[in-house]
Parts: structure tokens; sequence; C-alpha cells
């Protein structure tokens, strides 16, 4: 372990690593909890919590890709909802840009959710059916009074389809009549109509196909160098996540378990679960069949039910007492790499006692 | 949360919601017509004026303090009481049991409505259950074989028959079954016309062209055809079903189309499924896939139906137990209407709104038992 | 035929000649499959990539005799133990469903049906069929007193077992069938043995469980016995592993692989990650637009890649362990099936196409032993 | 995390969708509706009804439903005209000038059927175009405010299901009178409820669709997402409900009129005038078949055309 800069049992950042990291943020997470109540017995109360996001922060900073990556029910798209304000954390604040925006509401919120833009897994139900792709295109800038007027919206229209990839005939068409790929190029044309500084890509390429989703996230990337958009990637896909991000955050069942630079987690991980995510992923190259490897057993707990102490205990081939016993400490082991786990683990020597 | 706890819960939601129920009856039937009509099964011709006040004190509509009987009838000021109040003794007197008398000429002025109900009551419950089997039976065949020979022959039957049952009304099909076959046919079984009922067993209704019928029976439940089978008496079992065949197949025919029309769509949903794919792809015969695979899973929104079917069903068939003269709680309700009987009508209401929500709460219990991904 | 020695023709599994299967939908005629063939030996893994729309679970469907309605099989031979399927009886076709071809597909929630429990949806496979599976069942039940008496020391249950074992092997001799409720003791004891195999825990728990109180993983793995369970000579893995975790992803290919040196079936693991392949698969056949471009041993193909639609897929696609600057995606889309391109259906988005590609189809060619191209570049 | 990869392209890209846009999908709707039996020959109908009740006055003199002075029981060029007047029996159908006979008071079946018409289809589409309003009223507001007012919404819905169906209205007729705005009053207290629910759960399923969501992220407030999205798209299962139901109104409002709660003697409706050939049944008939049978048409009409209707915006079959 090197230096260890302990954060509070819940993991909050301390006021002085703010000072600095706010100037370069654009979105921020401080301490989010959302936690989904199960109603039940005679009188309707809450008899248990879906702990989705259980104390997560996460900071975003100006221009670069930050990929959130976790299984399924690992709470990385409630995050990303939270962050969005689509949903209000149960405890917890968002920043963007320096503004806590977390009881933020109506007009004052409107100004931010010009600002961040988002970007679903589904295109085709993402877009309102009945909508031609113009209307969906002129809709966010009638929402936000970009457009002046009814030509001037049709003309920003116009460019929007071109710049990603499509063009000026698909305008009349419904989303019905086009393909996935097209579909979510028309999604990311809406988000870019307001000229957001923030998009928020929620697995937008896990339903298309190899080819197209290249195509995607090549468009992808374009548009971030030349609108100099920030990202927040979000995907269960970690060769995606490697290709698109500089920095990745590994979720499992509610919290960070790793955060820091993709080259530092995908090549040296520190946290037994990366680690296990990494070797379960299917590389394309024959020649590299982990023939022997030992996978990890199990599947998720269940969010309402968690383990005591690490959460990753249960499927953790170290775990030992400490770990159903102590929260673990989310430490930093080297500049910006987090990791939330009671020991330093090498895995390069233990890779056959997985 | 546990079935039991569901089940409580709705049961108190189903005593409020039949107290809404009993409110609106109440208000509809006793604050806006004069406040005679409630007095009227209780005063005589001879009885004198006050007489009749005290009367309508002692049924606690009118207040002691009113002067009159004139100014009761004009509705003077502070001599109704509070419309309210009467609904709290009202609901007091239902509750104990007591629900007032009969008004009804063609029934018998003075009875007790509830007697009258009862007796009653037995002839519309067979109707309807006959009815419903008959539904049921013809229904559920129809709307699978529609399903599985989707655009074939045998579902443009299926489903013309389907939509010209739910395009008939109820009187006209009755009167076109009784013109075949009363009329054109002159059908007599032992002497017995059919859809008629044997004079024997009639409550007192209009029936000119019953044929008495002799035979002992006696009288355990009430329902022709039970007691019948009770009394172990095969001539008077047939005069009684015959009697029962039309008013039940015209039923049966209005409802049909509405059961018909779900199992088909919900059977052709269920063989769009993916795991009738998965069952085909094991080799099972297409009977299995189709009555074991599909059907259980399709069974579920006919169930509600079928519950739906037989509660209303069960509240009297108004239309059909009129063409038919059929002495069940409809065509009681119908002449209770004409007549303004408020205390058969209030009876009535409430009897059948608490039938349709026990069938509801019955079909949601059933649902937990049929398909195990429901838990409450 | 092929390289490996023990791929020879004698433990063909199944066989696809010139298959060309066509859908009527009312927007046109479909033409979704259009001349693929295709062998599979036993033991083998065929892994069968393609992009959506490219046929692959339709030649699957063809292959078990499962299309929509709507779907015709224009010409082209399924062959079986000599026996052409696509000729063959309603009946036929759904006894070789029922004893050789087996199917599992993605996403084991909408497979299984809800209301029934996983054990009735293995044994009903049996019960059934109880005529066909007689012998089958009381063996296999033999061996696994066999297996039970081997272990045991308890003298009383040695005894027991011992009592069943000489009352089922009259049974066998007997050429009447057995009756329902022996059925389905031994069907149920079948199925609690595959549910082990394939490393559910608490298989007795799980017969009686529903589907809906399974997770992801632990359905498929049911779906999985479920399949086994027939021993079929062939199994067909549609997207198994789609809907899962990539942890949960791993568990089932490794179970795959295992259970192919167990079971003697060939496997066509029908998949759009080529990272599955790489790591699974013997063979690999390439789909395009109804067609199969390329084929061969995996490493060969994924070393030296020679159809251009190949090289675009592998260009297209992000590696877990490399960090690629660009994808080199083929630009375009899956052309409309209604009406394919003419000659080559790949060429109007192919970078090396010329004037011969509208023009003619290339046939699949044996570009060297083990690797087989359909394209012009490469000659034919 | 779920990719299902649609194997089979089913996926409709037909010819006649080529030029694109909001025309060309009315004109594929259309398209669909000529292509479907049930929408064509359920719009026949449906038109010919209303255009007949439209017309009602100007094709037949609306004087023929009064009754007869002297009653015209013989008819007019009838050879049998004495056996007529000797049996005082209703004319038969197929006489000339009376297509479809006369009933005892010498009165034109086939003009009085035209001249009843009108009544049903005016109270059947009041009704059911009131009880869709207040539904998608009431329902888009429990959907969209959720919380206390959705279950006061929901409550009320429940008691007034509880209600069974015709009696509710016989009772509040046998209160208030027969007149026709009570009738159709009565008719459609029992008949609200419905479109609340339908529509209610529409909604409630719409707005859990990402496309919603999608609006909200932009941006788009409650009131924008409700009636510029939400409500367009789940309107028409409501639209589907209400052309079915204009049939079932007239079955229930023609019953009425049938039990014997016309406002007069006099009142053109089908339904009362079955159940004045009633009295006539054995020796004609025909005066309870034809209006019944009027009836049977228009109602069959309007459930085609809804089933049709259905059919064509079937998500399944659309795309």
């Amino acid at each position: 372990m090197l230096s260890i800069r302990r954060l509070n049992f819940l993991g909050t950042i301390t006021d002085s690593t703010l000072g600095e990291l706010e100037s370069i943020n654009l979105v921020e997470a401080r301490n989010v909890f959302k936690w989904f109540p199960i109603k039940g017995g005679l009188f309707g109360r809450t008899i248990a919590n879906v702990r989705a996001v259980d104390g997560v922060s996460i900071s975003i900073r100006k221009g670069e890709t930050m990929g959130l990556v976790g299984e399924s029910g690992s709470g990385k798209t409630t995050l990303g909802r939270t962050i969005m304000r689509l949903i209000d954390p149960t405890k917890g604040e968002i920043f963007f840009d320096g503004v806590n925006i977390t009881r933020l509401s109506g007009r004052s919120l409107k100004r931010y959710r010009r600002r961040m833009q988002m970007v679903f897994q589904d295109p085709y139900a993402s877009l309102d059916p009945r909508q031609t792709v113009r209307s969906a295109l002129t809709e966010p800038m009638k929402i936000h009074h970009i457009a002046s007027s009814k030509k001037e919206a049709d003309e920003a229209a116009a460019k929007l389809i071109e710049t990603v990839g499509l063009n000026q005939d698909h305008l009349e068409r419904f989303p019905h009549e086009f393909s996935g790929g097209q579909r979510q190029r028309i999604a990311i044309a809406r988000a870019l109509a307001v000229n957001p500084e923030f998009v928020l890509l929620d697995e937008p390429t896990s339903s298309l196909d190899v080819s197209v989703q290249a195509q995607i996230l090549n468009l992808l990337k374009q548009l971030q160098r030349r609108f100099n958009l920030t990202y927040l990637f979000i995907s269960h896909n970690l060769s995606v996540i490697r290709h698109m991000c500089d920095r990745v955050a590994v979720m499992y069942l509610g919290r960070i378990v790793e955060i820091g630079n993709m080259k530092a987690i995908y090549e040296s991980p520190k946290h037994p679960y990366t680690f296990a995510l990494l070797s379960a992923v299917p590389n394309p190259d024959p020649t590299k069949r982990k023939e022997h490897e030992p996978v990890l057993e199990g599947e998720v707990p269940s969010p309402i039910d968690i383990p005591s102490g690490c959460r990753f205990r249960t499927r953790c081939p170290y775990n030992t007492e400490k770990c159903a016993r102590e929260f673990p400490p989310l430490v930093e082991i080297e500049p910006g790499h987090w990791v939330e786990c009671h020991y330093d683990i090498d895995f390069s020597s233990a890779r056959r006692s997985f | 949360m546990k079935l039991y706890e569901y089940v409580i819960r709705r049961l108190v939601l189903m005593v409020f919601v039949l107290l809404a129920v009993s409110v609106i009856v109440f208000v509809i039937t006793r604050g806006v017509p004069s406040p005679t009509y409630a007095l009227a099964p209780y005063i005589t011709p001879r009885m004198t004026d006050p007489q009749k006040l005290q009367t309508a004190v002692g049924l606690g509509i009118a207040e002691p303090s009113c002067p009159s009987w004139v100014d009761f009838t004009q509705s003077a000021p502070g001599c109704i009481t509070p419309l309210y109040v009467q609904y709290f003794s009202w609901l007091k007197q239902v509750l104990s049991g007591n629900w007032g008398n009969s008004v009804i000429p063609s029934i018998g002025v003075g009875q007790s409505t509830w007697g009258l109900f009862v007796a009653r009551f037995p002839y519309t419950a067979e109707l309807a259950v006959a009815a419903a089997l008959i539904t049921v039976l013809f229904a559920l065949p129809m709307g699978i074989v529609s399903a599985t020979h989707n655009n074939k022959v045998p579902d443009h039957f299926s489903r013309i028959v389907a939509l010209v049952g739910y395009s008939m009304p109820v009187f006209w099909l009755a009167f076109i079954l009784q013109i075949i076959f009363v009329i054109y046919l002159t059908l007599t079984i032992h002497g017995n016309t059919f859809g008629l009922l044997p004079s024997s067993q009639t409550v007192g209704t209009d029936c000119a062209l019953c044929i008495p019928n002799p035979g002992n029976i006696n009288t355990y439940t009430g329902a022709p055809i039970l007691d019948a089978i009770l009394s172990l008496n095969p001539a008077y079992f047939w005069d009684a079903l015959l009697a029962l065949i039309l008013p039940a197949i015209t039923l049966a025919f209005s409802t049909l189309g509405a059961l018909t029309r779900i199992v088909r769509s919900s059977m052709m949903e269920a063989l769009r499924q993916d795991y009738i794919l998965l069952a085909r792809s094991k080799g099972l015969r297409e009977r299995t896939v189709i009555y074991r695979h599909a059907l259980k899973n399709a069974l579920l929104p006919a169930i509600t139906i079928t519950g739906l079917i037989l509660a209303t069903l069960l509240g009297g068939a108004v239309v059909v137990e009129e063409v038919f003269s059929w002495p069940g709680v409809g065509q009681a309700a119908l002449d209770a209407s004409l007549f303004l009987d408020i205390n058969f009508l209030e009876l009535y209401t409430l009897v059948t709104a608490l039938i349709i929500v026990v069938a509801n709460l019955g079909v949601d219990v059933l649902y937990a038992f049929i398909d195990p991904r429901i838990r409450y | 035929m092929n390289s490996t020695p023990q791929l020879t023709k004698k433990n063909v599994a199944l066989e696809v000649r010139n298959l060309r299967v066509v859908f009527h939908t009312y927007a046109g005629v479909v033409k979704a499959i259009d001349g693929v063939n295709l062998t599979v030996h036993s033991k083998e893994l065929l892994g069968l990539v393609g992009e959506s729309g490219s046929g692959k679970s339709v030649t699957a469907l063809a292959i078990a005799g499962l299309l929509p309605e709507n779907a015709e099989v224009l010409e082209g031979e399924v062959l079986l133990r000599g026996k052409d399927l696509l000729k063959q009886s309603k009946k036929e076709l759904r006894m070789a469903r029922l004893t050789d071809i087996a199917l599992v597909f993605q996403d084991p929630m909408t497979y299984l049906n809800p209301v029934m429990t996983i054990g009735t949806q293995i044994t009903e496979i049996f019960t059934g069929n109880l005529k066909i599976y007689k012998d089958e069942l009381i063996q296999s039940r033999l061996d696994q007193i066999e297996n039970e008496l081997r272990q045991e020391t308890d003298p009383k249950k040695i005894s027991k077992l011992n009592e069943e074992k000489t009352k089922l092997e009259i049974k066998k001799q007997n050429s009447s069938g057995i009756s329902k409720k022996e059925g389905k003791r031994l069907a149920k004891l079948l199925a609690i043995e595959y549910l082990k195999l394939v490393k559910l825990p608490e298989p007795e728990r799980v017969f009686k469980m529903y589907p809906f109180e399974l997770s992801g993983g632990m359905r498929q793995r049911a779906m999985i016995a479920m399949a086994l369970v027939r021993r079929p000579a062939v199994l067909l893995a549609d997207e198994i592993t789609t809907a899962l975790d990539v942890t949960v992803q791993a568990q089932i290919l490794k179970l795959i692989k295992e259970l192919r040196d167990k079971v003697d079936a060939a496997i066509i693991l029908i998949t759009h990650d080529l990272g599955i392949v790489a790591e699974t698969c013997d063979r690999v056949a390439v789909m395009y637009a109804g067609n199969i471009v390329e084929e061969g041993d995996v490493i060969e193909i994924f070393k030296n890649p020679l159809h251009p639609y190949t090289v675009g897929l592998f260009g297209a696609v992000p590696r877990p362990d490399i960090e690629k600057e660009n994808l080199e995606p083929v630009p375009g889309s899956v052309p409309d099936l209604i009406n394919p391109p003419s000659g080559c259906r790949f060429h109007p988005r192919c970078p090396k196409a010329f004037e011969r590609c509208p023009k003619s189809k290339p046939p699949l060619i044996e570009y060297k032993p083990g690797h087989k191209v359909a394209c012009f570049l490469y000659g034919g | 995390m779920t990719q299902r990869v649609e194997e089979v392209p089913f996926e409709p890209r037909s010819v006649y969708r080529r030029r694109s846009g909001r025309i060309s999908e009315i004109k594929y709707s259309l398209y669909l509706a000529r292509k479907n039996p049930l929408v064509l020959s359920g719009s026949v109908l449906a038109i010919g009804s209303i255009l007949i009740a439209a017309l009602s006055g100007i094709i037949v003199d609306p004087r023929s439903w009064a009754f007869q002075y002297p009653p015209r029981y013989y008819c007019w060029n009838n050879p049998w005209i004495n056996w007529h007047l000797q049996n005082i029996k209703p004319c038969p159908p197929g006489t000339p000038f009376y297509p479809l006979g006369a009933d005892a008071f010498g009165r034109n079946l086939l003009n009085m059927i035209i001249l009843g018409l009108p009544i049903d289809l005016q109270i059947s589409f009041s009704i059911v175009i009131s009880a869709f309003a207040i539904g998608v009223a009431l329902g888009a507001v429990a959907a969209y405010a959720g919380g206390l007012i959705d279950e006061a919404v929901l409550r009320i819905t429940d008691v007034f299901f509880a209600f069974p169906g015709l009696v509710l209205a016989l009772v509040l007729v046998a209160v208030f009178g027969r007149n026709l705005t009570i009738l159709t009053l009565a008719v459609l207290v029992v008949w609200w409820p419905l479109y609340v629910r339908l529509t209610r759960s529409q909604i409630l399923a719409e707005k859990e669709k990402p496309y919603a969501e999608a609006l909200k992220a932009m941006g788009a407030g409650r009131l924008r997402i409700l009636f510029l999205h939400i409500i367009p798209n789940s309107i028409y299962p409501v639209i589907v409900q209400a052309t079915l139901d204009i049939g079932g109104v007239i079955l229930t409002f023609s019953s009425l009129m049938f039990l014997g709660f016309a406002p007069s003697p006099l009142t053109p409706e089908l339904g009362k005038l079955v159940s004045d050939g009633i009295s006539f049944v054995s020796q004609a008939p025909w005066l309870v078949i034809f209006p019944g049978l009027a009836i049977v048409l228009v109602a069959l009409g309007f459930n085609l055309l809804g089933d049709g209707i259905r059919d064509i915006l079937d998500p399944r079959l659309r795309r």
C-alpha cells in the first residue's frame, strides 16, 4: 500500500481535497445514496430497501471520458440517472460546474438540463414513435429557446443530422423507419441539439452490432473532439470502455470499488473484482485462450440484502474474517487510483489461485 | 406481502366500497323523490293522517316535532329528518337484517323485501351458472381453435359468432329464439313449452303460457333443477331443464363474444411466446404444446372475464328474465324500479355490488394459485 | 476433407447443404438464407458468427424444422444420420428434435414457461414419450445405481439399491412399457442428475422451482440441462450468453467447454461476439446476409482473415487487452434482404470490390486446407 | 445489458412506405384499412347507418311514425286485402310500398326503422364522447399526478364498477323520471369509469417508456411531456374502445327503451319498436325481427370497425 488518504466510514471526501478538484471538475457526485423502498405488510410500510447506489463519490473532469463499468444490478444506470437529476438521490449531493444542483427544480434546473444531455441504451425506445426526426431534433431547441425562428431551428436540424452522418432526407421520417445504428445517431443528434457540455452515454452501443457499434464509437470520439464534450460512459462491455475512456470507475453492488486511469485499471487492477471482471472478458484472440483459468463463481447478491463488511467478500477468493467484519477503506494506492479493499493483492503472482 | 394479508387489505377496502355504494343508493332513492315513497309499504289508505305521520316518525323519516302529515308531504322545514340521520338509522336497520317491505303489486304488497329476494335469488343463480357454463364450454374451444387456426376457416367462423353475439340485443335474440322454437317449431316436450317455467315454481309472476306441473317437489334450495334432483323427480327435472335452456342460451350468446375474444387473443399471445418455441424444440407433441404450455398461460385473462361474467349474471339478467318470465331477482328489480320500490332496489343493488366485489377478489386470489409469479 | 485427423467423414454429426430459406412478409419476399453449407462433427464446437440479419438463427431454426409459418425452404438438405430432415414428415421431424437436435436459446427468462417448474419442463420430455425413452430411462437409472453402489457403505441402502436394480432389470427385459408413475420417478432422477451436471447448486430444490425464482445464469444452466438430457447428436446454442453478465458468461462458456468433453454432441455456438468464438470454438463460420463467407479453423481465421467482411469485423472489435487507436469498421449497414445486392451480397460495402463482384455469386472454395472463403479475390 | 438480436428481418420496409413522412403514414394506414375486410365492411355499415340517420328526415316522411288513422292495416294493392281486413293482421313484408311490412296501425316498418335510427346513434355518440372525455381527463390526471389523487380516482371508479351496470340506470330512471337526458346520464354514469381505468393504465405504461425519461432529461416540462407525447401515444387503445362501445351503448340504451323506459309511447327508437311489436309476435314476427336486425347491423358495424382499427394499430403488425 502506498500513500493512504483515508476517507471516513461512508467514503465522504474531506474538505481539503475538494478545493483543488473544484476548478477542473465539471460534474461531481458526493457521497450519493439512492435507495428504493420496498413496501409490504398490511399497512404498506417500508420493509426493505433496494440499495441501488450506496454511497458513491465520483468526479468527472472537463473534457475527459469517464467510464463506469459493472455488471447488471451494480447500480451504474441508477447512478447515471441520479447525476442527471432524473431521480432524486436519497442522500448526497450533485454538483455541476461547481454549483450544487441537488435541490434545484423548475426553471433553475432547466438551465442545467440544457448543459447536460443523455443518450440511452435503446435508441428506438428513447425516441417518441410518433415524432419525425425533424420534430425530435427541433423539440429540445424549442424547449430551451435556442432557435429564434422555425426556419433557424430547421437549419440547425439539417446541420445536426449531417453532423451525425445521416442526410437531410431522413428528417421527415419516423424512428421505426431506421436501423438501430441510424436511430442511435438520431438520438445523439438530439442530445447535441442544445450544445451541451456534458453527455451521459448509458450503454449507447450495447444493442448494436459490432460494426455498427464501431461506427457509433468512432462518431462519439469525433464529436467529443469537435464540440469539446465531457462524457460519462456507462457500459458493461470492458473492451468498449477501454477503447473510449480516460478514466474508469468499477461499480459493484452500489459502490465504486475501484477508480483510476484507464491504463492503471486495465494493466494493474488492484481490486479482486476488477481483476475478475477483466479476466472474464473473452479475448478475440484464440492464441490467448484462458483454457484453465478459473472464473469468478456465483452471481451478484441481491441489492436488498447486501453482505456485511466488504460487499464483494461472498465471491472473493481472498476473503477473510476481517472482510466480513469491517467495511473496507477507500485507499489511494497511487495518485488518482483508489481502491476499496482491505488488502493489497498482487494478482500477477496470484493468477492460479483464482 | 403474504396472501392472507392481501385478502385482509382487500376485504377492508371492500367494506368501504360497499359503504360508498350504499350511500350513493340511499341518496338517490331517498334524498330525491318525495319523502312518502319510503313510507309506501307501511301505510294503508285507511290510516288517518296522524297515524301516517306516526309511522313516518317511527321509521325515522319524520321528526317528532313535525306538526302535521300535510307539512310532512310538503317537506316543510324541520319536518323531515336530515338525510344523514336517516342514513344511519337505515344502516342500523339494514345491518340487523330488516330491509323493509315490498310494494310491487305483481309480487305482493307488504311482503318482506328480504324474503322476496331470498325466494327469487336461486332462480337467478341457476340461470347465471347455466349461462356461465355454456359460455365457458363454447368460448374456450372456440377461442383456442381460433388462435391455433389463425386466419383460417375456424378462426373466421368463431370470430363471426363472437362478433354477432357481441352486437345482438339480448331482448331481440330472446324473441327470435322464442319465435323459432315456440311459434314455428312449436317444440314441446312433456307438454311443456321451451323456455317457460312450470307454473308450480313461479313466484306469482304473470305466466299465462305456463303449464301446470303436478308432482311432489320439495323446495330445498329454491332452484328448480336442484330441487328436482334432490326430490328425485325426473319429469320435473326435464321440465325445469327445458325451461332453462332458452334463457341460458340467450344469455350465454351475449357473453360468449367477450370470452372468446379474450381467449383467442391471449392464446395467440401465448403461442407467440418464446417458451412455445422451446417447447416445440424439445420435440413435444403439438397437443402438449398447445394445451399444457400455451393454455395454462392464456387462462389467466380468461379467468378474470369469466369471473366478471358470472358476477354480472348473478346480479340478474334483467332483460332475459323479463322476456322469459323468469322469476329471478332481475325481473323483480325491473318491477321494483317501475313501481319505485326503493326497499327492494336498495337491497338488490347492495347484494349485486357485494357479489361483484367478492368475485373480483376471488379472481385475484385464484390468480395467485395459478400463476406462481404472482405474490401479493 | 478436413485437416485434423479425428474429423473424418465418419463422425460427421450434421451436414447442411445449399440451404435456401425465404420469408414471405407483406412487404415482400425476404431472402434470408441463400445457399448455406455447413458441416459439423461430433465433439466439435463450431462457432457461427454474424451480425443481426445475417441469418444465423434462421439457420438454426431451419435445421430444427422450427421456422415460423411464413418461412419457406426453397431448397437444400439437412442431413442427420444419413437422413434429410427437410424431406421428412412432421412427426419424424418432431422425433428428430426429441432425440437428436437440441436447441438452447438466449434469455432463458422468456424461453422457459413461467408457470411450470424447471423439473416439469425437463421431465415432460420423457413422460410424454415413455415408449421411446423406456430403455434409456431404465439404463440411466441402472448406471446411477451402479455409481451409488460403488460409493455406498451402508448395507441397508445397498440391499435397497440392489432390489431396485433387479426390479429395473426385469422391466428392461419386459417388452411392455413402464407405468407413468415409474416413468416420472426415473425422469426426475435423470433430470436431477443433469441439473447436477450443469453445476446447479441444490439440484433437488431447483427441480421444484419456477423460472422466475432463478437468476439469469441459473436459468441458462437449467436450459442447457434441458437440452442435454436428451443426449442429442447436435446442440444448437443460439446466443446463449448474450443476456448474461461477463462473469456469468465466463462461467457458462467454461461449462460448455467442459460438457463438450462429457457429452457426445456436436455443438454449434451461434454468437455475434468474436471474443466468445476465439475463447471457445474449434472451428468458425462467418455469416453475412444469408451466406457463409468464410469458414475454417479458429486460429487460422483469426490470424489470417481473408474475406473483406471478416477483416472489417475484426477491425470493428475493441480489444480488452490492447489499446486500439481507431476502430475500422465496414462502412454502411446490412442490406435489405427483400432486394439483396446482386452477385456477392457484400459488394456494395466492400472496399475491394471489382467489376466481377456484382455479376455473380462467389462460391465457398477451399483456399487452403481448413480455410474456406467465398470471395473472388481468392479465386473461384 | 440485454441484447436481443433480431435475426429474422420481419421488419416491414414495405414498398408502400418508401416515401416517408406523416402523409405516407396516413396513406399506409388507409392501405392497411383497405386490405382489412373487417374495417371495410364495418365502415360501410357504420358510415351507412350514420348517413341514413342524418338524412332520415329527408329520406322518409317524419310523420310515418305517428299512428295512421284510419288504420291502414289493409295493404295497398294487396291481393289478399279481404283476408287481411277480416283478420286485422299487420301487413307482411314484401308487399309493394311496404318492403318490410307494416304494423297493426298500418305504419310502414321500414320508415319507422329509418326514423328510429337517429336517436340511438345520437345518444350513443354523446354518451361515448362524454365518457371518453371524462375518462381521458381523469385518467390522465390520476396517472400523472399519482399519490393521493390517483388513489382517490381509483377508489371512485371502484365504487362505480361495483354497481351492476343496467341496475344503476334503472334506479336513476325510476327516480328521476323518464326523459332522454336522464336516460343518457343514467347510461353515462355506468360507462365512464371504464375509460378512466383504461386511460390511466395506458398512460402509466407509456410514462415508464424510455422516451418519456429522455424528454425529461432533455429539459421538457411535465405538461409538455404529458400533452404532446404521452397522451397522443396512449390514446389509440382508448379510441378503439370508444368505437367498440358505440355499439355497446346502443344495445344498452335500446334495452332500457325496450324495458319500458321510453319517455313517451311515440318515441321513435328501435328498442321501443321491438317492444311494440311483441304483442303481435305470433301473427307478425317481422315486427320484432326487422327492428332488432337494424340494431344488430348498426352495432355490428361499429364493432367490426373497432376490431379492424385495433388490428391496424397493432404494433406487431405495424412495426
